[in-house]
């Protein structure tokens, strides 16, 4: 049994975009989604900084040091791209706009609640960013993070012990093991990477997983 | 004749007093007024209430500031940016208030002291803790949090260029934070790379208005 | 590929109900969708709510639309504008359910509803007839009421040039209500004089970015 | 004694607008105020549909349809002047951005109470316009009106007798017969126009009138 690498992490979530849409990426892990959707799919890109229609990272050397992503990495904007300010960003993002929102998680309950801001620890400040605003109002929310923490704790939890970014927004979420699907009826485990079988994914998660009639063989390329 | 440019930074800064409200534009250190901000410190000034997305950069700018102990809090919404060294070193030694607020509330807090809203309902936090202490209310089934004004005696920000009504045009996403800044601060001043001629700026591109502008100075 | 071009009004309009609301752009008759809102004529659609600043002007666009007693209840800051003979015959009648709304109210609940804002506190008409009935509120001494979002189901909208992701941009005055009224329409059909190539817009000139557009149709 | 035109009246308040003020014109009377400000003195007007540097009407013939003023006037855009949406307007109207707003009125008390939307008429639709956001938001409110209505009844009141437009927000009258300040004293006569005494202004005007020590003749040029 394999983990998926991060960058397999982020092209499975990928897969999962369709075109037209309008998605925002969380800072760290999910900024390399971007990379990894399908050859000729349109999906639009949006930073909360201020970009609607970001491209891939630019050439070593070649970026604009004013043409950077959330996460302050430097970026690229496609044709039909627009810079605008920082309210209409979170206007976009508060009023619904958003077809999806990829974040990392610390934690994500039964019921979807997020937990991804403050670690509780009192040696560094806490920092919210855009969290919150992509949590009330994306119009889904995908987490995308190792399925355990390093101690192994587990990160999918029957309630989340950190403090909540919201409740109840997270849809789906994509792990290094599995993708997962945060339903009324339980977290239904939609893929599992080979060697993986429920009872052993079971073990590495709070609540009790349902898996799905159809559920598939988490595949990715090597990457 | 209208003219908004300023001399130096003892003109631009002109009238800031102790315990002022000071929003400081930029994201990460992108469209941050760096020369502007740290010229605060060369004025007797204290007790500033510092608002920014972070708690700037390295050593320089807003991050600059805060070293040299001139704010007596920040409010903003992701203080460990790149190179956070300054907000590490005063947040264990607990020597800054901290307000920490949702971006977009930040932002939105920001635009109602620009557009004369009293306080507004927002989803965004409004079930977490940093919605404590604060009026909650249920709208169409969803729980909002009443968030407040947040205006600045002073916005410094940064342009690309402007021209002497103080109409702005920025690069790219380094616009960021500073038109809605420059909305609220009562007093705002524009760090600029070039001033142009009145009249030669797209008046269907120009992203800050000269309404919203004060001061202008050249760096 | 994504292109939000159609052709047609009645693919621009498919979808538009009994009884939905319908956010119609303009000042007067300047930015104003005429044959976009005309074609809802041609529907069988009735009851709908229409908010507009004004009330349409002789005998086109909103003005047509009311005359042809499509619509239940009209939304607007300033019904009488130029030559409103018709919206004077629906009044002598009492034909027409009006909801009278400060101007920048009227803009501000459409920005809310696009804005997910829960509702907003403004001073103005706080002490006035309009206030009537709504939640009133001191805030720092001064009388606010409490206003509530106001979205639509379409925004019927006019720009000057659209490319196919639907990025707009408008002429002069004409711009107005359009670019907030497309942020508050879950269904937002813009009417263009013209359809350019992906990428030849500035992108730091587009007014409305195609986010908030779903359909554009070339008149 | 001869009452001021209304040309003479849009003079007058002209008069008073300061250097690099950001001034909105109401529809009807006051739109004129644009064409008489002194040459050499730049004064920023501000249109509510989305207009600041508004210069003067253009050339019969010459204008462009797509470029109107509040009033749906043809107007032109000075070097320096903004196009910009309709919510950005009234952010800037109701934020205190607007130096002076000159509006007309059907009513103003002693209180500065401001009375110019309905006119209590069933039979045609009432309309507000800008005026409730205007007059709450811009820094001080001028009324620029006759100084009493055809039927020769007074229009400054002891009390609005028509629907308010916004409490205590007029800070000056200019009328075709004088210019009043609305203060905490009383409504004080500044000018008036030749011929004219304070006996006579008075029984033209419901509440009592205070002479400043220091009024003035109130001399406009022949326009």
């Amino acid at each position: 049994m394999t983990p998926l690498s991060r960058r397999q992490m982020a092209w499975r979530a990928a897969q999962d975009l369709a075109e037209g849409q309008y998605v925002n990426l969380g800072i760290g892990l999910p900024t390399m989604v971007c990379d990894f959707v399908p050859p000729g799919r349109e999906v639009v890109f949006h930073a909360e900084n201020g970009i609607l229609g970001m491209g891939p990272a630019p050439e070593p050397g070649k970026g604009d040091k004013d043409l950077i992503n959330a996460g302050k990495g430097l970026t690229t904007l496609l044709p039909g791209g627009t810079f605008f300010h920082h309210n209409d960003a979170f206007l976009m993002i508060r009023g619904g706009h958003i077809d999806v929102s990829i974040m990392g998680a610390y934690e994500v309950s039964e019921r979807g609640d997020l937990a991804n801001w403050a670690t509780g620890s009192d040696k560094l400040a806490p920092g919210v960013g855009g969290a919150m605003d992509l949590a009330a109002g994306a119009r889904e929310v995908w987490a995308l993070m190792e399925h355990n923490a390093k101690d192994g704790a587990p990160r999918i939890r029957k309630s989340c012990v950190l403090p909540l970014t919201a409740g109840g927004c997270v849809k789906r979420v994509y792990t290094n093991l599995a993708v997962l699907d945060i339903t009324r009826d339980g977290v239904v485990v939609r893929e599992m990477i080979d060697g993986l079988d429920l009872a052993g994914l079971q073990r590495l998660t709070e609540p009790k997983l349902v898996l799905a009639n159809d559920w598939k063989k988490l595949e990715v390329p090597a990457l | 004749m209208i003219d908004k440019r300023v001399e130096g930074f003892a003109a631009a800064l002109a009238g800031l007093r102790d315990g002022d409200t000071v929003l400081c534009g930029g994201f990460g250190s992108i469209g941050e007024a760096f020369e502007l901000i740290e010229a605060i410190i060369g004025l007797d000034v204290r007790d500033l209430t510092v608002v920014c997305n972070n708690a700037g950069s390295g050593l320089v700018g807003v991050a600059a500031l805060l070293k040299a102990g001139r704010a007596r809090k920040l409010i903003c919404s992701y203080p460990r940016s790149t190179d956070p060294q300054v907000i590490d070193e005063l947040y264990a030694r607990r020597a800054l208030e901290l307000e920490i607020v949702p971006q977009g509330t930040l932002s939105e807090r920001m635009r109602a002291a620009g557009a004369g809203i009293g306080g507004f309902f927002t989803r965004a936090g409004a079930d977490t803790d940093l919605a404590q202490g604060k009026e909650t209310r249920t709208i169409n089934g969803a729980l909002h949090v009443l968030e407040q004004p947040l205006p600045g005696d002073f916005a410094l920000i940064r342009a690309h260029r402007a021209d002497r009504w103080g109409n702005l045009v920025y690069r790219k996403a380094a616009r960021n934070f500073n038109p809605v800044m420059a909305m609220a601060g009562k007093v705002t001043v524009a760090q600029v790379s070039e001033i142009v001629e009145l009249g030669s700026l797209d008046p269907e591109a120009i992203a800050t208005p000269g309404i919203f502008v004060d001061r202008v100075v050249v760096v």
